[in-house]
């Protein structure tokens, strides 16, 4: 198959995949088989890209022209090539998991579910592969509308406020902000193609850059950065396979990709760095990664932590992008694949234990480690990637971040890096330590490890965590090849 | 100077009689008013040299328009309830509308100048074209029925439309002639009983059914045409029905042939136009129905205004059936 | 001469109209109506004479038919009024 | 003559000649498939004129065979062409899947009228749309409002009445200042055609009555077009109408009174008026805005979903005539275009209203709870239908939304604030449509609910068949745009 | 004098239009209103047959024999001829509806059936 | 001489028809009640047509014109009674009386 071929095929496949889903909706094992197989097939085929992108080829294919030179087309580049590759790649693996968690939590609407994650990766592709900030919008919407579904699953009415939140917030400021940002790039510009080196360079300059740049980031709900993160913690009524997705595999990445692939392929690192007025963005971002630790900090539910934990450990992304050195811009993507693997560890293990034990809220976790070994063991290694303990992936991205940092002598960036590492600990290490060191509360249920795929799938993704501090060499080398270019 | 002192005359009188329309809190005295509003209206057209203009506005508006005013006010409440709201709102609105209108006048020519652009571009060529290319004395029917017979044929439609509309929203009147008859003798609506109307009518109408058709087909010559001719026409069977009741004007013209009426009137117009496109030429082109474009003007204009004529004498025919049928 | 019949017609209609609005019946209003007809009739006759274009005598004449039309569509509202009236006040 | 060359007056003919027709078929089965078969006639009419127009040719047709200015021609431009689409379109779409729709709510022996009023509405609108005659726009326009007068109060309850008769005294009103307007035209210039006027008025410019008669013409058309303020005869009578009807005027009637404005404004009076285009987008740009801002607020309240998509078309009138107060060559391609890609959408979703409404008791939001689990296909029309109201891209309403923001941001300041309005509205739509699908799908269906099934054949293939058209069009809008685009420099063409 | 003269038909359109106008929006009562309507209408035929009007001119029917005659423009006569019967349709239409709305709900006063649609 | 005649024959009666009618009309204004404006506008008005459209006729000659003259006339005077016929009927039944009389006892049956 050529490479295009290729990509319309990873686009389409997953589609494809949902029609069968419906189809064999009746029978749960050959729905779960379909979906396994989907998911297996279009990782392989994503990752069969990669080779040729790490020699450089940019395969690209148009589909329709729309009008006035824009057109909806997909090519792939190095950063949508490991956003693809991890999203494709992690669908599998909560694919496994969501068997455990749905079967094992009796939920209702499964077929629903899976349909519409399928929808949710085939909107993640096409983000990833988006050739043109049009594109991209368009993938970006579907990804929007198809997890409201999924995260409004429970369908109560508490849930449907919450998913009305997170719908209003994602779909308003990507239609109240982003689409007004991208029209005024492409009256600007006159073209919206995601170009090497960026397309506005010359055509606007002084404040309004600053104020694009801004419509932009908070455009782009899905990044998360204050104060449009509230849609995170509503949508942690969802199930947490969804929230798995949201977290790791496809929704918030598929926010702070579109950052960084903006202020890459847009404004141009170079550019912008040349002008102030975007210089705003390291400390929305750093207020971000502060501000979500402390909340963080406070919460007494698991995976209301969690989330707030994701908003910061998204504006890493952010900032590491905004900080404009291109170490940092590796570190973005980096951040991106680590972040990924520790955050879905974590989710994994919150559902774990929430369909074993129910268990919500962090007071009740007192003890539960010797409960659930390898569940624990998992979360232990996921939240120690997450402060940025080595050996773990989430060490090598901060590390490239800091050394970005260094490089322009951004000590604020350099500032909040080691104070959020601080505040990460603080939350982290107290629920790690109570978990297998203090006695249970009486009364508990008596419960083991969660249904077996489940565990199977957090210790794989534990498993994937430590094993990226030591095998990071392809991605660096793919995402180096992004530096290649900025310089 | 004799036309502006009556125009001056009839005016001030006509914008008497609107204030009394508008003021009356009776509205049958309103309707009686609206009648008289009619009648000074057309006296002034005549006045202004609007002949066939003045002929229509006395047919449709003093006569045809409160034959019907009079159905509905006779199923609806008489009287007006008094009420003051909006009327700031209404009174400044109006009056902005009219000061802007006012503003206006004095820029337009005064009445009767002959400089007018009015007068300058294309109406000199009808009036010196017509006797060449169409040849009938009255120019108003050859515009009306053949320069711009294309806005002729949407007229009656709009007036196929009302009568699909009245009989759409009251019913179709062959429900009267369905009933007993003792049931209708019963209600005594119309005036049979009166000796003297009936006697007269009965008198007048033939004459008037003929002084119609001479409208009709006069209609080049004089004032007139078919749509004249369909409101006299209609007007001497709504007389028919006044004096001897509406089930036997419905046995005269069953509801059936009014309904056929209404469209063949509109269909024969139209087939008109088919007909000259079949023969070689623009919709409504009548030069190609006849050897002599002259002629084959004549011939368009002839068959056209019947056409008019009887959708129109449908029409009103109908609506006022279907009113007078709702009353029961 | 015409123009003097011609006015005294137009001032006979003013005063005709005076009794149209002022009233008191609908009766009164009813006469007037007709009274104003028929002299519009006259008033079209005698213009009709002063412009010279005796051809338009058919307005005079359609006027005056349309008028007596009229003048019978308001007594047959009368009689179904009544009508209604009465039964009315009997089946109260 | 080759019948290609009728073919513009077969345009109009044909429907308005069917109409005395079918008043004479009075079996309800053969009326509809008459009138069903003039209708599709016509749009295959229109869309052999859309074609001859695309390629460049001028469409000029001489009624009665008599030269412009002294008989009435007819003259087919790409604004004009379009138009004709949506009306013949929306017509044709409305009658194929209608009848069963219409069956229910008209009785059976009024149902031959029905239809020779909706052929008259269709002849009426596209008279409109085809003429070059001032004064033959009010014939037809009149045409077209009474037959639409009919076709609204037939609705099923009795608000239907009352709001016909709001309509039919403001439709009146309307028409009478458009009159007023033209004869002060006609007074100036001795002529009532188009071109012929532009022409004439070169030597009267300026003078009061020319400067009052713009402002009655505007006003007038503003009046038919549901211009906010003047818009409040439009939700009740949206809302009373038989499903059908609303499907079929909604999606085209407001329109054609914009064509004719347009056409007025930029044909006639562009040049002959010193600064008429300041006065024209800072007489229309803040109704426009304030129309954006207001209907949208209002459907995001409303219950009923016949009345809330009403107030959103109040709204989204208000994007075409924004898009005309830019005048600029962008912002008219997308007023154009928006006249196209909304009569699609909402097309669509009153045809889905219709469909639901034939399956249930009543087309409040909460009579339509949890019915897209029955009725599936419906549900995602009108889901689809939504998007593209919304403006999420991919569907037709998004090329519109972004040709109007684009043509905003190349105003500077003042194009700022009509991007925030839009935007702002957008943001409503976002909610008013997520409340239509979140009731439809996400609620618990009732007992009545859940007897429902997917609607009849015909209404659901055209339903899905306008769904279809809103994501086509959005992914591939060439054809619209390229005659919107011609539009507009046909319409600017005089602009100097 | 005579100049202001010549303008008192215009002046009269615009006073009929506002008597009419106003009828139409300010008084409640359905045929009330269309009768302020007709005015209304009314008011706007007077507008068009007054430009018709040339001085020493009379009727556009061409006299035989009549040479140096000087006619009237027929062209606004035509316009006017429509105008009515549009005039008269939507009169017929109103008063119908007028009709059905007095049968549906007892009564033909705008504020009134208004309030009875709210009550519903 | 026989036409100068004729002409202020008709002079006389344009004249005199118009005094009727002039009379007539005041009469409809100022009469008392409403049987006795019926009566002047009935009274006055038949004769003022007469002799106004007699007058008109005399002016015209042997013409179309007479002939409509002479229908209008006709026409006139045919239904112009029956009007007041049926105005007086239906006020009457409506129980409005002539001031100081009253209703005869088998009046209505």
């Amino acid at each position: 198959m050529s490479a295009q071929n290729t990509i319309l095929f990873a686009l389409l496949w997953p589609l494809l995949g949902a029609v069968g889903i419906a189809l064999a909706g009746r029978w749960p094992n050959l729905r779960e088989t379909v979906t396994l197989v989907t998911a297996s097939v279009l990782a392989l085929s994503v990752w069969s890209l990669a080779p040729g992108i790490m020699d450089g080829g940019r395969p690209g294919v148009v589909v329709a022209e729309v009008f006035g030179g824009l057109s909806i087309a997909f090519s792939v580049e190095p950063l949508g090539m490991l956003f693809a590759a991890l999203a494709s790649t992690l669908w599998i693996v909560n694919s496994v998991y969501s068997i455990g968690y749905m079967r094992g939590n009796n939920e209702k609407h499964q077929t629903r579910f899976y349909v519409c994650f399928a929808i949710a990766i085939a909107a993640a592709l096409g983000v990833a592969f988006a050739d043109n900030l049009l594109t991209l919008f368009l993938c970006y919407e579907i990804l929007t509308l198809s997890t409201y579904p999924l995260v409004s699953h429970k369908g109560d009415a508490a849930t449907i406020r919450s998913a009305r939140i997170y719908l209003g917030i994602l779909l308003g400021t990507s239609i109240g902000l982003l689409l007004p940002a991208i029209i005024w790039t492409y009256t600007v510009a006159g073209t919206l193609t995601f170009t090497p080196g960026g397309i506005l360079e010359g055509n606007l300059a002084g404040p309004a850059v600053g104020l694009l740049l801004g419509l932009y980031v908070f455009g782009i709900g899905k990044a998360a950065v204050m104060p449009v993160h509230k849609w995170l913690p509503s949508a942690m009524v969802a199930p947490t396979p969804v929230s798995a997705l949201l977290h790791a595999v496809a929704v918030v990445k598929a926010g702070v990709f579109t950052v960084t692939k903006v202020i890459i392929y847009i404004f141009g690192v170079e550019a912008l760095f040349a002008e102030p007025s975007g210089g705003w963005l390291v400390y929305a971002a750093a207020f971000t990664i502060i501000a979500a630790s402390v909340v963080a900090l406070r919460q007494q539910n698991l995976k209301r932590m969690l989330a707030y934990s994701t908003i910061g450990q998204l504006s890493y992304v952010i900032m590491a992008a905004a900080v404009l050195t291109p170490l940092s811009e590796v570190g973005a993507a980096v951040h991106i694949v680590a972040h990924a693997f520790g955050k879905i560890t974590l989710f994994f293990s919150a559902g774990a234990i929430y369909v074993a034990s129910k268990k919500t809220e962090l007071p009740q976790l007192h003890g539960i480690g010797r409960r659930m070994p390898w569940t624990m063991a998992a979360f232990t290694i996921a939240a120690l990637s997450m402060i940025g303990v080595p050996p773990t992936g989430g060490f090598v991205s901060k590390w490239f971040i800091l050394a970005g940092a260094f490089q322009t002598d951004n000590y604020l960036a350099i500032f909040t890096i080691i104070l959020s590492t601080v505040l990460n600990a603080a939350y982290f290490l107290p629920v790690i330590f109570a978990a297998w060191f203090s006695t249970e509360p009486a009364g508990g249920k008596d419960h083991g490890e969660a249904p077996w795929p489940a565990v199977l799938a957090l210790c794989v993704t534990a498993m994937a965590t430590l094993a990226f501090f030591f095998f990071n060499q392809p991605v660096l080398e793919l995402e180096s090849q992004l530096v290649g270019r900025l310089k | 100077m004799i036309t502006v002192v009556f125009s001056v005359f009839l005016l001030t009188l006509l914008v008497i009689t609107a204030l009394g329309v508008v003021r009356a809190q009776n509205l049958f005295t309103a309707v009686m008013l609206t009648g008289i509003f009619s009648l000074l209206m057309a006296a002034n057209f005549f006045v202004l040299d609007a002949a066939d203009v003045a002929l229509t506005e006395a047919a449709v508006g003093a006569g045809i328009s409160t034959v019907l005013l009079l159905g509905a006010l006779g199923l609806t409440p008489r009287e007006e309830r008094a009420s003051g709201a909006k009327r700031w709102l209404a009174l400044v609105v109006t009056a902005l509308t009219t000061v802007v209108l006012l503003y206006a006048t004095f820029e337009q020519p005064r009445l009767g100048d002959p400089q007018a652009p009015v007068h300058q571009h294309v109406a000199p060529w009808y009036l010196e074209k017509t006797p060449e290319l169409v040849d009938i004395p009255n120019v108003v029917t050859a515009v009306l029925g053949s320069y711009r017979g294309y806005d002729t044929l949407g007229e009656v439609i709009v007036v196929l439309t009302a009568g699909i509309g009245v009989l759409f929203l009251l019913g179709l009147p062959g429900a009267v002639g369905d009933r007993p008859r003792d049931d209708i003798a019963k209600g005594r609506t119309y005036l049979s009983h009166h000796l003297v109307p009936q006697v007269v009518g009965r008198l007048v109408i033939p004459f008037i059914l003929l002084f119609a058709l001479y409208v009709q087909f006069h209609g080049e010559y004089g004032p007139g045409g078919g749509f004249q001719a369909g409101a006299i026409f209609a007007a001497a069977m709504i007389l028919y029905a006044l004096i001897e009741g509406e089930r036997e004007a419905l046995t005269v013209i069953s509801p059936k042939l009014l309904i056929w009426m209404m469209a063949g009137g509109a269909l024969l117009y139209g087939s008109v136009g088919l007909v000259t496109m079949a023969l070689g030429g623009n919709f409504l082109d009548y030069n190609v129905l006849h050897s002599n474009p002259v002629a084959g003007q004549q011939w368009g204009i002839i068959v056209i205004e019947l056409g008019v004529g009887i959708t129109v004498a449908g029409v009103l025919l109908a609506i006022y059936h279907a009113f007078a049928a709702r009353g029961h | 001469m015409y123009l003097a019949a011609a006015l005294a017609i137009l001032i006979t209609m003013v005063l005709a109209l005076i009794r149209a609005l002022s009233g008191p019946s609908v009766y009164d209003r009813v006469l007037a109506v007709n009274l104003f007809g028929t002299k519009t009739v006259l008033l079209l006759s005698v213009v009709s004479f002063l412009y010279g274009r005796t051809d338009f005598l058919d307005l005079a004449l359609a006027y005056a038919l349309i008028n007596f039309i009229g003048v019978l569509a308001v007594l047959q509202f009368f009689e179904s009024r009544e009508r209604s009236n009465t039964d009315e006040a009997q089946g109260q | 003559m080759s019948l290609t060359a009728q073919l513009p007056a077969l345009q109009v003919v044909v429907p308005l000649l069917t109409a005395p027709l079918v008043v004479l078929l009075r079996t309800p089965g053969l009326s509809w498939a008459a009138a069903t078969a003039a209708s599709l006639t016509a749009f295959a009419i229109a869309v052999a004129l859309a074609g001859q127009v695309l390629a460049g040719e001028v469409i000029h047709y001489e009624m009665g065979g008599w030269p412009a200015p002294f008989g009435i021609s007819l003259n087919i431009d790409a604004l004009g062409s379009l138009v004709l689409l949506l009306v013949t379109g929306a017509s044709t779409l409305a009658l194929v899947g209608g009848r069963d729709s219409l069956a229910t709510e008209i009785e059976a022996g009024r149902r031959h009228l029905f239809y020779a009023a909706w052929l008259i509405v269709l002849a009426g609108l596209s008279g409109i749309a085809v003429t070059g005659d001032a004064f033959n726009v009010f014939v037809f326009m009149e045409i077209s409002s009474l037959a639409t007068y009919v076709l609204i109060a037939a609705g099923p309850d009795r608000r239907a009445l009352t709001a016909t008769f709001k309509y039919l005294i403001m439709g009146t009103i309307g028409a009478t200042f458009y009159l007023i307007g033209v004869g002060m035209v006609y007074m100036m210039t001795g002529t009532l055609n188009f071109a012929d006027m532009e022409v004439r008025l070169a030597e009267v410019t300026e003078l009061r009555p020319i400067v009052v008669a713009a402002g009655f013409i505007t006003v007038g058309l503003a009046l038919k077009a549901a211009m906010f303020p003047l818009h409040v005869w439009l939700p009740g009578a949206y809302t009373h109408a038989p499903h059908m009807v609303t499907a079929f005027v909604a999606a085209c009637s407001t329109k054609v009174a914009i064509y004719v404005l347009l056409r007025f404004d930029f044909f006639v009076f562009q040049n002959n008026l010193s600064q008429h285009d300041l006065h024209f987008a800072s007489f229309l740009l803040p109704l426009a805005l304030l129309g954006i801002l207001v209907g949208s607020a209002v459907a995001m309240v409303e219950s009923n979903l016949k009345r809330l998509l009403a107030h959103s078309s109040v709204a989204q009138i208000g994007y075409i005539l924004l898009g005309a107060s830019l005048i600029s060559e962008a912002g008219i391609t997308a007023a154009a275009a928006h006249m196209f890609n909304h009569a699609l959408a909402k097309g669509a979703m009153f045809l889905a209203v219709a469909a639901f409404a034939l399956r249930l008791s009543g087309v409040r939001l909460n009579d339509i709870a949890g019915v897209g689990r029955q009725m599936p296909l419906t549900f995602a029309a009108l889901a689809v239908a939504g998007a593209s109201l919304v403006g999420i891209p991919g569907t037709a309403g998004f090329v519109s939304k972004w040709l109007l923001l684009q043509a905003a941001f190349a105003q500077g300041t003042l194009g700022l604030v009509a991007v925030v309005v839009v935007v702002l509205s957008s943001l409503a739509a976002v909610v008013y449509v997520w409340r239509i699908i979140e009731a439809a799908y996400f609620c618990e269906p009732s007992a009545e609910v859940q007897a429902a099934r997917e609607a009849p054949l015909p209404i659901l293939a055209v339903l899905l068949l306008a769904a279809a058209a809103n994501i086509y069009f959005g992914l591939v809008p060439a054809f619209p745009l390229s005659l919107a685009e011609m539009s507009a420099t046909e319409l600017l063409g005089g602009l100097q | 004098m005579m100049e202001l003269l010549g303008l008192y038909n215009y002046w009269v359109f615009a006073v009929l239009l506002m008597i009419g106008f106003y009828a139409v929006i300010a008084r409640p009562n359905m045929v009330k209103k269309l009768l302020g309507l007709s005015i209304f209408q009314a008011a706007v035929f007077l507008l068009y047959i007054t430009m018709d009007k040339v001085e020493g001119g009379t009727a556009p029917i061409i006299q035989k024999g009549v040479e140096d005659a000087i006619y009237s423009n027929p062209l606004p006569q035509v316009l006017i001829l429509t105008a009515i019967v549009v005039g008269i349709s939507t009169t017929a239409l109103g008063l119908a509806l007028v009709v059905r709305i007095h049968e549906a709900y007892g009564t033909i006063e705008e504020d009134e059936t208004q309030r009875a649609d709210l009550d519903e | 001489m026989m036409a100068q005649a004729l002409d202020i024959l008709s002079w006389a009666m344009l004249l005199a028809g118009a005094t009727f009618v002039f009379i007539g009309g005041v009469g409809v204004l100022r009469m008392p009640d409403l049987y006795t404006r019926m009566h002047a506008a009935s009274l006055t008005d038949t004769l003022g047509t007469l002799l106004l459209l007699g007058g008109l006729m005399l002016q015209s000659g042997l013409s179309l014109a007479t002939f409509k003259l002479l229908a209008v006339a006709v026409f006139l005077l045919l239904t112009a009674p029956t009007a007041t016929y049926a105005l007086a009927n239906a006020a009457l039944l409506a129980g409005r009386l002539p001031k100081g009389t009253t209703l005869p006892e088998d009046f209505k049956q």
